[in-house]
This record gives structure tokens, C-alpha cells and sequence, in this order.
């Protein structure tokens, strides 16, 4: 709801009323108890962004190692724990919740037209989880100094106690599987919010992009996270208790590791990506100023990513000396995952060419998604087939097509979205002429970085080697490589230091500075505590390129129609066809979540120092926090 | 009763078009998969799989289905011709699903013929 | 042999030496002029949009149905038609001259084992046994059946065809068949721990004649040392605790920890081909090893200068 | 499940289901946690039997082979208080207490009995042969605890249930019920799977 509009006394009040029912306590108390969705997804952006500068430090370590042959900044050790760190900060502790945790939680729930959450005091549950694992996996290297040092795939029997004694894998084990129940927890309640907690009207046909994204990225969490769970627990039931699962001496199976690791790490991939395409899907449209070309195929190509993608994870496995028989099967649906990918690039593009672009940093930043995207997508066909992929596996080759993926397709509309929701945020604009050079500087730095990758690859460096000796003709990639690094941390340091910069300096941006099309620009920047002073009801995926409905909204609001200003509350839906359902008593801020997180914290804590007893103690107290988290029912009046 | 069954058939008739393909492709993958891990593996051969039996069997019955599938969604789209990808539910959506289905069937139809076809011209077991 | 020599053989997976090679390059120098062509494709589209960023209709006619259709035929039909065909000409044809060779199609076997962190090479049909080095006769089909001795290794040889993982508790095989003589350079391929870095090793593909001299030479147990320095250090090497670890065939050394010494000094590197096998590099590896390649599993034996001395003149004798 | 704003429900306002048509919140929230929870299974379910096709001999020489009889008799006993748990949603949502706490009740004694029962031959088994003994070992009883922990867990729920209708029925408390019935559903359903998988060995 626009704010300039005129609105009558009784309409006012009607705000005021929400203003109190919503308010949270101020202070570090209310950022520790609170449950509401864009607080919560503050607390992820920062929590990531650090370990975003965990991961990058890391990273440069590594490129400073190999600038030049026969290096000796880092020992063996030292350079294995690095990239393995890397790996598993960047991919578990950066990426997934920066996507799915601050992006999907301050914008799903906006773009739905909700007042939040479906589960608040679940979603600030998963926040803390996800906090206390990665305490567990950097508060164990820092204190024991010891780190796991087997890549972020660390296979079998490597990661046996024989081959990596010490407690670096266990942090690495125990760590994935705390991080996992929190990714598990938001999955739920990102669909279920999804499914239910729509506006009257949105029936699927109507849904943003966006949320199919977020959709396409729940399930895959929901479906991909077990494997790799089950992978773990055997792993720690191997170590720790001295069961077989990858041992060939008692009939365990190294590859066993292998398949269960990759039926969650290829899907793994998509979840990673699938976000990305959700911002492609917001930004082009606003600056396009149009809507998406092939909106359903669009809508139903991130789901059929995020499908197919459970069938390809062999390819990871090519060069095993697994049957023919057996690998053609992925090597086909490997084939097949990559046009929902084309349907979506070429809708972008005709997007674009059919609209009235606006080349603003947002969108500069989608057009080198696109460019690097298509670079890591057409190296990605190529490990479809068979024969390549087993000579190109595991070299430099692989690592410039997912960082091509990871960095180039995934993080790129990360810094465009930042931007572009900027000042939904912050209520505050960037600095234009900074964002785009920051653009061009990131953009440089990063096809400096990883293309030359391509061709160290082909001319045989393999993946993980500390070290390489001159004369193989490999030097000046990697002198190449090591310099584009540097270049592209300064472009991040401009993104940051604009962004930080703008929060506190930039211009007063208003409800809707880019005119998009999604409901989210239809409040105030930043939003409210309770979101919309009134439940918009929707007609079409882009609500706010509709003013009639708009208006209808208003007058709701002076009519006090779905104000929900009686409680704590806002609407359901049907699930299907978006139609108004029933009035929701939502729960408010608790102390709980942050309790259970705490004692569940401790439970991994104490497994990983083999106190299975204390462990149990805990496992104990966690239950009664739960108990004691479900005491009040929503229903039930707040005691005075 | 005359009320909702044509509501339901219609109904079943999206949901089926845009599922059905993908589901009998992952059943495909899967006993495929399976039979050729059950059929090389040190403990799997005293089964006496026929290995390329198996695979022609889920290759055609996915292809049906698949087929079927497609056929679905076809006479979805035609029987809501006219409508809005974006307009009023439940016409809305299901031609705005069954439009999506139209081409999504396509890939598991390719993945299908390619797996299925493909598997059965190699010996069993040997190694790629 | 200078330090650049014995490195100088290429890894290179698009200078094919051998017909699976040349295969996969192929297919890779055509997927990637298609790449080009379709990356080309995006950029023109992208350039389009901001070159007409004023104009909101498709250059070529047609509103929005005209651009769903290119979409669809863009972004479905090519793909597709594409996919189909690379599936069918790397996935059902290329694999049969990559795939493991069949029973009966090769003349020779040489079973390769990789261990942390160098490689064991044995000729079952000679009982050769040697390390970091394997001789193959040009132009002859020879079967490497790989495993490993602990982690996962992988063994490739770019030049030679595509890599195969040594996995523990499976018998792999891959074809080695050198169109024309010469030394390939081929390195572990699958992180297996601190040195993976130095495990490296050559492939000498020798004309069939060479080759059969160099096997008959290397069936020969141990040369006896000449000198009596070299003799002195044939007795520090059976005292100390080298002989555990270390086979020599003729002696009592029957060690089976680290690489069979042999025939070492027919041998161009050493610690799988991380230095080049000189008298004065064999010396400083011998008195430190963990300098030269930081936690391999070779101790430092605290040998005094002379018996060191000693010993390189016996190990250099091996010929 | 009425607030004071239910009013609007009746007011003009657009796209308006009658009263609430879809699953709540809390049963769909449940529904997902099985989803994730089934592939958990699958997987282990999938492991046993990647497992069995690479050993050649499966169980290992010296391992006996699972028993018949009890284990079976026991799933199914377990299986069968679905029935009472089915009531105790029905009668929830009909508003019926009395009738959901002895539905729920009844269920809990036999499910207790089955969870004793299952320990105790669990503790036979490990008798018999280690999980450290052989890979068979550690996914037979890794698939037997998985399976234990979830009745367990089960358990609690139903104990804490019983604590809620203590203090009568609530929407929330409806949906509670709902949701807990479903989850036994699926436990019910394991215990059949996975005495199948382990007697799979026989045929």
C-alpha cells in the first residue's frame, strides 16, 4: 500500500492497532526472541556474509599458494584443510542460507501478500540451528586447530579414521548433519508458507517466480538432505562405534559414500542455482518493464531442474569403472536437465529484447549471470559425455565450470538482488554509478579467475594439488588466475562498501523506486512489522502492475475487510486455487526456539567428543524445551 | 455427483499430464539403475537377472506412460483453449500447468527413448 | 638428467598419442565450436537488448506469441535435437574406444597399484616389478589393471586415454595403446591425501624391441656393487632399516612398504617423479625426505655422511 | 477455530472458500516432515540393498539368519493400532474427547508393549552377532534402531498429546492429533517395511 495515498482517521487507527498487536521488543532482546520473517532474514545475511569472508579468505589463501610453482605459503596440511573449508563454508554456509535463509525469508512471505511465516517460531528455530552449526564447525577448528582436510566431498576411505584420525572429519561430519536439520526445518516451512499463506486470489497460476523457485528449492532440500544425512551417520557410526559401511575388508563399499553423497550433492547443485533463476525472474521483469516471456515454462522449468537433478548423480562417478549399463542412464537425464536451463536463458533474453531494458546495476549484474551461467552450462554438457567427463574430472577443468556455476551463475544475482532490494530494505538507494562500476570490476575479476582454469584443466593439472612443478606449461594460467582473484575482491569490497555506505548516506527511496511488479513494492521500504496494513487480494503474478486491485485494497482498508486488526494474525488459503481460507492466529516472539537450538547445539557438541551420556542429558532438555515451547497455544490469550 | 465428476476428471487430467511423465521417468531410472547395480554386483548375480530383458520391460511401459501423459495435457490445453495462463482458477491454472506440461513431457519422452534404447546396446557388465 | 627434462613430457588431454585419446579430443575440439556458436548466440541476444532498449518489439517482426515460439524453438527444439545427437556419438559410440578393453583384445598386462603416494607397476607375465615408471611397447594393445594398496588414486595418462579411479576392493582396466613412441606424463587424479600433489609418474612408450630389452634387463636380479664404497653401502643399506621397507631382488632385502629399488638406477626420477634421479638429489632425499615431499611415509634414517655416501654410490650401481 | 475477524469470512471480499477446505498448516507441516523422513528410510532401505548385490554372501558366514515369527507378528500388531489412532483424529475433529483420549490410550499400551518387545529382541540379536561384526551387521541394526528411535519418539508424542487433552479439546489441539495419528500411519507402515527388507534374505 502506497503510503502517499490519503487515508481517513478510522483507517489510520486501524494501522495504529496493527503498529501495537505487531511491535517487538527493541534491542538485542527482540533480535534474540524475535520471530518475524524479515528480522530473521537480516540475521541470516549477516551470519552468511561473514562466512562469506571465512570462505573468501580461505580462497585467496589458495590462490596465493599456487600463483606461482612450488610454492611454499602453506604446507600440504594447511593447503588441504583450506580448500576443504572453502567448499564447505561457501556451498552450507554461505550460499544455502544466504538464498534460501535471507533472501527467501525476507521475501517469500512479502511477495505472497503474508504478514509472515507459516511457522515463525520454527523459521527463528532453523536460524539458530544453522548458527550454532557453524559454530560447531569453526569453534571446533579453532579450538582443537583441527580441520577437515578430505574436500568437501571427502570420500571414503579417506575420511576413515585410519587415513584422517583426529576429530577434523567428525566436525565435518557432525557439523553437515546439524546444518542439514536446520536447511530441513526451513524446507518445511518455506512450502508449507507457499502452499498456504498466499492472498486471496494467488491461485498457482498466479504465483511469482520467485516462489516457484523457492518452491523448487524447498523440495529438492527436503528430498536431497536425507542421503547425505544417512551418508554421515554411517560415516560417524564407522568411526566412532566401528561399524562397516565402506570398508571392503567386513563388506562395506567405498562407492556406497560415493552414491549417497552425490544423490544429494548433484540436487545439491540446483539448490544452489535455483534462487539465482528466482532473482533473473524478479529483476529482469521490473527493468525489462514488461512481464516474463513463457511464464508458465519458465515456472515449470525451475521445477523441472530441481526434479531431474535427483537423476543424474552418477556423472559425478564416471571414471569409477562403473557398468556402461549403469552410467548411460545419468548420462542421458544429464543430457535432459540442461533444457529446462536453455527454456529459461532464452526467455530472459526475449525478455529483454522485447522490453524497454533499463540497464541498471540489478540488471547489468543478471546479464553477467547470463553470460557466465551459459559458460559453466555449455562446460556442463560436455561432462554428459561419458568420455570427456572421465578425461576431464577432477582436473582444473571441473573447477572453472562449477565456480563458472557457483560463483558466476549463483552469487552474481546475489549482488544484484542486494542491490535491487536494497532499498526495500533499508528504505535507502545505492549509489548507481558505483554499483555499475563495482559490476564491471566483479565481472573482470571473475572470467580473469576462472576461465584460464579451463585450459590449465585440459592441459592436465589435476584438482586439489597444493603444489605443481614448472614446465608442464601450466605457470602463467595460474599466475592469470591468482591476480583475477585480487581484482575480484576489490570488486566485492565496492559492492560492500557501497551497500554500506548507502545504508546511512544514499537518498530516501521510497515504496517502489523500480517500479516492479510483485507485492512486495506495494509497502512501505522497509516493510512493517505486519507487512500489508491490509491483505491484498491478487489477480494476476504481477499485482502491482494492476492499480485497480491496488485501490480495491485501499478502500478494504478504510472498510476494515481483511485488516486483521483484531490479533496476531493473518490469512490461509487454499492450497490449489489461492481462495481465502481461514484467519490465522500467528504466534509471536519466543525465547524458545533459541533455547532448544542452544541444547541441540550442545547435544552435537558433546557426540563430537564421544560424552555420549551428557549428549543424551541434553537430548533430554531439548525435548522439555520443545514441551515448553508448545505450553501456550496460539489461541490462548497472552496473560496480561 | 454430475457436479464434480467432470470437475475431478478434469482435475486428474492436469495433475496427470503434469506429473504422470516425470514420475514414471524416476520409476524407470530407478528399476533400471537398480537391475544393472543388482545384475554386475558380486552378490546380485545369483539373482540370474536378464538384464536386457528388464530394461527393454520399464523402457516400454515408461514410454506408455509417457505417452499418456502427453496426451493429457494436450486435451487439457485444448479443453481450456482460450483462457489466461494468469486467469481465474481452477481453468486458469490448469491451462496455465497443462500449457508447461505440453513441453516438460517432451524431455522425460527424450530421456526415456535415450536411457532405455541406449542401455540395452551394451554387454552387461563391462566397464565404461 | 637436467631438472626440465624428465618433466618436460606433456599431461595435455588435447595432444592425443593414441586412438581413444584422439577420439576424445575430437569430441571435445566439436563441443566446443558448438559452445562457441551457442554462447555467441546469447551474447548477440543480450547486445540486441541493450542496442534496442528503446524499441519494444522483436528486429525480426512479431510480438510476444513470435517470441514464446522462439523461445520454445530455441530453448527446447535445438537443445534437444543437440543433446540427442552428442548422447548417441559420445555416450553409445566414442565409450567403445575409451570403455575397459575386452577379454582376449590385448597382448600384454601390466597391473598398476597406486599407494600414498607413489605408484607400483608389475609385469605378471615377466615378474617385473618397478615404480613411477611404465614401459610399454608401441603400437601393442596393453591392459593396465588398476587398484590401489589404501586410499582412491586415479590413474591417468591424458595422452594415452581417459582416467580410471583405483578403488579399493574393485579390478579395473583401461587400454594403453601408444600410436607412436615416447614418454607421457601421468599424475594421481583423485585427492588421496597430504602428497597427492607428488604422484606423478611416466609412461615410456619404447619401440617393441627396446621394450623387449628393457624388460629382459629388468628381469635380472641386482647388479653386485663394483666399488667397495658401493659394496659398503650395499651393507649399510641390508643394517639399517632400509631392507624393511625396500626390495632388492638378489639380496635379503625383501621389504614390500615402498618401491622396489632394484633396477633404480635405470630409473629417470625419483619419489614418484617429483625430483630427477641424480646421485646429489638421491643423497638429499635419503638424509630427508619429509623436506623434499612433506609427510610421504619414507622416514629420515639419520645415516652418517659417509654411510649416506655409501649408499647412493650402491643405489646409483643399480642399473 | 473461530476469531473474532472469522467475520470477514462472510463479507464480499473476492475469492472466498466456505469455511476451511484445505489441510491445516500443522498437518501439512507433518506431512512434509514424513516426506523427508520416508526418503530417510529409502535410503537405508536402499543401502541394505546395494549392500546385499556386492556381497557375494549375504548374511556372512557364522551370521544366523533374522527369525520369522515374532518380529513378524509384532509389526503387524503394531500395524493394527492404526486403527485406534485413525479414531483418535476422527473423534478430535468431531469434537468428541472422551472418545479420542481412549482411542489414544488404547493405542499407546499396545504401542508401548510393541516398543518393549522390540528392545528385548533387539538385545537377542546383538547377542547373536555385532554391528562391528560385518556390514550386514551395522545395516541390520542400524535399520532395526532407526526404526526404534521413530516409535520412540512416537511415544512422546503420544504422551504429550495425552497431557494436552487433559485440558481439553483446542483447534490447535485438533490439529495436534491430526498430525501425531499421521505420523504413526508412517511408523506403521516402516515396521512392515522394514521386517520385509530383513526377511528378504530368506527367499
Amino acid at each position: 500500500m502506497a503510503v502517499d495515498v490519503e487515508l481517513s482517521p478510522p483507517a489510520i487507527a486501524r494501522i495504529r492497532r496493527l503498529e501495537r498487536i505487531w511491535e517487538e521488543p527493541r534491542g538485542v532482546l527482540g533480535w534474540l526472541t524475535t520471530t518475524d520473517h524479515k528480522r530473521i532474514g537480516l540475521l541470516y545475511f549477516f551470519t552468511t556474509l561473514a562466512f562469506f569472508g571465512a570462505g573468501g579468505i580461505e580462497a585467496m589463501l589458495i590462490r596465493t599458494q599456487l600463483a606461482v610453482p612450488n610454492a611454499k605459503v602453506l604446507d600440504p596440511n594447511a593447503y588441504d584443510e583450506l580448500f576443504t573449508l572453502h567448499g564447505v563454508t561457501m556451498i552450507f554456509f554461505f550460499i544455502i542460507p544466504m538464498t534460501v535463509g535471507a533472501f527467501g525469508n525476507y521475501l517469500v512471505p512479502l511477495m505472497l501478500g503474508a504478514r509472515d511465516m507459516a511457522f515463525p517460531r520454527l523459521n527463528a528455530f532453523s536460524y539458530w540451528l544453522f548458527l550454532g552449526s557453524g559454530v560447531l564447525l569453526y569453534g571446533g577448528f579453532a579450538a582443537s586447530s583441527q580441520a577437515p582436510a578430505c574436500g568437501w566431498f571427502c570420500y571414503a576411505p579417506l575420511n576413515t579414521a585410519g587415513y584422517s584420525p583426529g576429530h577434523g572429519v567428525d566436525f565435518y561430519a557432525l557439523g553437515l548433519i546439524f546444518n542439514g536439520i536446520s536447511s530441513t526445518v526451513a524446507a518445511i516451512n518455506f512450502i508449507v508458507t507457499i502452499f498456504k499463506l498466499r492472498a486471496p486470489g494467488m491461485s498457482l497460476n498466479r504465483l511469482p517466480l520467485f516462489n516457484y523457485a523457492m518452491l523448487a528449492v524447498s523440495f529438492s532440500l527436503l528430498f536431497a538432505l536425507p542421503p547425505l544425512t544417512i551418508d554421515l551417520v554411517f560415516l560417524e557410526l564407522q568411526r566412532k562405534l566401528g561399524f562397516h559401511f565402506f570398508d571392503v575388508a567386513h563388506g562395506g563399499d567405498p562407492l556406497l559414500w560415493q552414491h549417497l553423497f552425490w544423490l544429494f550433492g548433484h540436487p545439491e547443485v540446483y539448490i544452489i542455482v535455483l534462487p539465482a533463476f528466482g532473482i533473473a525472474t524478479s529483476i529482469i521483469p521490473t527493468f525489462a518493464k514488461r512481464r516474463m516471456l513463457a511464464f508458465p515454462l519458465v515456472a515449470l522449468a525451475e521445477l523441472l531442474v530441481a526434479f531431474i537433478g535427483f537423476g543424474v548423480w552418477a556423472h559425478h562417478m564416471f571414471a569409477t569403472g562403473l557398468a556402461t549399463t549403469t552410467l548411460v542412464f545419468f548420462a542421458a537425464a544429464s543430457m535432459m536437465v540442461v533444457v529446462p536451463s536453455t527454456i529459461q536463458i532464452f526467455a530472459w533474453l526475449f525478455t529483454v529484447v522485447t522490453g524497454r531494458p533499463e540497464f541498471r546495476a540489478p540488471l547489468l549484474f543478471i546479464g553477467g549471470f547470463i553470460v557466465f551461467f551459459v559458460i559453466g552450462g555449455i562446460t556442463g554438457i560436455m561432462f554428459a559425455a561419458i568420455p570427456f567427463d572421465q578425461q576431464t574430472t577432477d582436473t582444473y577443468f571441473v573447477v572453472a565450470h562449477f565456480h563458472f556455476i557457483i560463483f558466476g551463475a549463483a552469487v552474481f544475482p546475489l549482488f544484484g538482488g542486494m542491490y535491487y532490494w536494497f532499498p526495500k530494505v533499508t528504505g535507502r538507494m545505492y549509489h548507481e554509478r558505483w554499483a555499475q562500476a563495482s559490476f564491471w570490476v566483479t565481472f573482470v575479476g571473475t572470467a580473469l579467475t576462472f576461465f584460464p582454469m579451463h585450459i590449465v584443466g585440459l592441459l592436465g593439472m589435476p584438482r586439489r594439488v597444493y603444489t605443481y612443478p614448472s614446465g608442464v606449461g601450466w605457470d602463467s594460467y595460474n599466475l592469470s588466475e591468482t591476480v583475477g582473484a585480487y581484482i575480484l575482491t576489490g570488486g566485492l569490497l565496492m559492492i560492500f562498501a557501497n551497500l554500506a555506505w548507502s545504508r546511512f548516506r544514499g537518498p530516501v527511496a521510497g515504496a517502489d523506486p523500480f517500479h516492479g511488479g510483485t507485492l512486495e513494492w506495494t509497502t512501505t521500504s522497509p516493510p512493517p512489522p505486519y507487512n500489508f496494513p491490509v491483505i491484498p487480494e491478487v489477480t494476476s503474478p504481477y499485482p502491482n502492475w494492476d492499480p485497480p486491485d491496488r485501490e480495491r485494497d485501499r478502500r478494504r482498508l478504510e472498510r476494515g475487510q481483511l485488516v486483521l486488526d483484531a490479533g496476531h494474525e493473518t490469512t490461509a488459503s487454499t492450497v490449489r486455487d489461492g481462495l481465502l481460507d481461514e484467519i490465522l492466529e500467528m504466534p509471536s516472539e519466543s525465547w524458545w526456539p533459541l533455547v532448544t537450538a542452544a541444547c541441540i547445539t550442545a547435544i552435537f557438541a558433546f557426540l563430537l567428543t564421544s560424552h555420549f551420556a551428557i549428549a543424551g542429558i541434553f537430548a533430554l532438555t531439548a525435548a522439555l524445551a520443545v514441551v515448553g515451547w508448545h505450553w501456550r497455544e496460539p489461541e490462548e490469550p497472552e496473560p496480561a | 455427483m454430475r457436479l464434480w465428476r467432470p470437475r475431478l476428471s478434469a482435475e486428474f487430467l492436469q495433475w496427470f499430464g503434469l506429473g504422470g511423465a516425470a514420475l514414471v521417468w524416476a520409476a524407470q531410472h530407478v528399476i533400471g539403475f537398480g537391475a544393472t547395480i543388482a545384475r554386475c554386483g558380486a552378490g546380485g548375480a545369483r539373482f540370474g537377472i536378464d538384464l536386457h530383458t528388464w530394461e527393454l520391460a520399464t523402457f516400454t511401459t515408461a514410454l506408455l506412460f509417457v505417452v499418456a501423459a502427453e496426451a493429457a495435457a494436450v486435451v487439457t490445453v485444448l479443453r481450456t483453449r482460450g483462457v489466461a495462463y494468469d486467469g481465474p482458477p481452477p481453468e486458469g491454472r490448469r491451462h496455465f500447468f497443462a500449457l508447461a506440461a505440453l513441453v516438460g513431457n517432451l524431455l522425460f519422452l527424450v530421456v526415456v527413448l535415450l536411457s532405455g534404447l541406449s542401455t540395452i546396446t551394451f554387454d552387461p557388465c563391462r566397464q565404461a | 638428467m637436467p631438472p626440465a627434462l624428465h618433466l618436460s613430457p606433456g599431461q595435455s588431454s588435447v595432444h592425443p598419442a593414441s586412438h581413444a585419446s584422439q577420439e576424445i579430443s575430437h569430441l571435445w575440439w566439436m563441443m566446443m565450436i558448438a559452445g562457441w556458436i551457442g554462447f555467441a548466440l546469447v551474447v548477440f541476444l543480450l547486445t540486441l537488448g541493450w542496442w534496442r532498449r528503446n524499441r519494444a518489439n522483436l528486429p525480426f517482426g512479431g510480438g510476444d506469441r513470435a517470441a514464446t515460439a522462439w523461445i520454445v524453438g530455441l530453448g527446447v527444439g535445438v537443445p534437444i535435437v543437440l543433446l540427442s545427437a552428442l548422447f548417441v556419438w559420445a555416450d553409445v559410440f566414442v565409450i567403445n574406444s575409451t570403455a575397459a578393453p575386452r577379454e582376449g583384445s590385448t597382448r600384454l598386462t601390466v597391473d598398476v597399484i597406486g599407494h600414498d603416494w607413489w605408484w607400483e607397476a608389475r609385469y605378471p607375465a615377466s615378474g617385473v616389478v618397478t615404480a613411477n615408471e611404465i614401459h610399454i611397447p608401441v603400437g601393442t594393445r596393453v591392459a593396465a589393471v588398476v587398484t590401489t594398496g589404501d586410499v582412491i588414486h586415479s590413474f591417468w595418462v591424458p595422452e594415452l586415454n581417459r582416467k580410471i579411479d583405483m578403488i579399493p576392493g574393485r579390478r579395473s582396466e583401461i587400454l594403453l595403446d601408444a600410436e607412436h613412441a615416447g614418454v607421457f606424463r601421468g599424475q594421481c587424479a583423485e585427492f588421496c591425501g597430504l602428497q597427492h600433489a607428488h604422484m606423478s609418474f611416466l609412461v615410456y612408450a619404447d619401440p617393441p624391441d627396446r621394450f623387449r630389452a628393457w624388460l629382459k634387463a629388468q628381469q635380472r636380479p641386482s647388479a653386485a656393487p663394483a666399488s667397495a664404497l658401493a659394496r659398503r653401502g650395499k651393507d649399510v643399506f641390508l643394517s639399517a632399516s632400509c631392507a624393511d621397507c625396500h626390495t632388492i631382488r638378489g639380496t635379503s632385502a625383501d621389504g614390500e612398504v615402498g618401491p622396489d629399488l632394484t633396477h633404480l638406477a635405470s630409473r629417470s626420477t625419483l619419489a614418484a617423479n617429483t625430483i630427477p634421479n641424480t646421485p646429489s638429489e638421491l643423497s638429499d632425499w635419503i638424509r630427508d625426505p619429509q623436506h623434499v615431499k612433506p609427510g610421504n611415509r619414507m622416514p629420515a634414517l639419520g645415516l652418517s655422511p659417509d654411510a649416506l655416501k655409501a649408499v647412493v654410490a650402491y643405489l646409483d650401481s643399480l642399473r | 477455530m473461530s476469531t473474532p475477524s472469522n467475520t470477514v469470512l462472510q463479507s464480499p471480499t473476492g475469492p472466498v472458500a466456505t469455511g476451511r477446505v484445505a489441510k491445516p498448516n500443522g498437518l501439512w507441516g507433518m506431512l512434509l516432515f514424513v516426506a523427508t523422513e520416508a526418503t530417510l528410510f529409502g535410503t537405508i532401505f536402499g543401502t541394505y540393498y546395494y549392500l546385499r548385490f556386492t556381497n557375494a554372501e549375504w548374511p556372512p558366514a557364522g551370521v544366523p539368519l533374522p527369525s520369522v515369527a515374532v518380529p513378524l507378528l509384532l509389526a503387524f500388531v503394531l500395524a493394527a493400532t492404526s486403527a485406534p489412532m485413525a479414531v483418535l483424529s476422527r473423534a478430535a475433529q468431531a469434537g468428541e474427547l472422551a472418545r479420542a483420549r481412549a482411542a489414544l490410550v488404547a493405542a499407546m499400551v499396545v504401542q508401548a508393549g510393541f516398543f518393549a518387545m522390540q528392545v528385548n529382541l533387539f538385545e537377542d540379536d546383538l547377542a547373536k552377532f555385532q554391528p562391528q561384526g560385518s556390514s550386514y551387521g551395522s545395516i541390520y541394526f542400524t535399520m532395526l534402531g532407526a526404526h526404534q528411535a521413530h516409535v520412540a519418539v512416537g511415544l512422546l508424542l503420544d504422551v504429550w498429546l495425552l497431557g494436552k487433552l487433559a485440558r481439553g479439546l483446542t483447534s490447535y489441539r485438533v490439529v495436534a492429533a491430526q498430525s501425531i495419528a499421521f505420523y504413526w500411519h508412517f511408523v506403521n507402515l516402516l515396521a512392515l517395511l522394514v521386517v520385509g527388507a530383513q526377511l528378504s534374505v530368506r527367499v
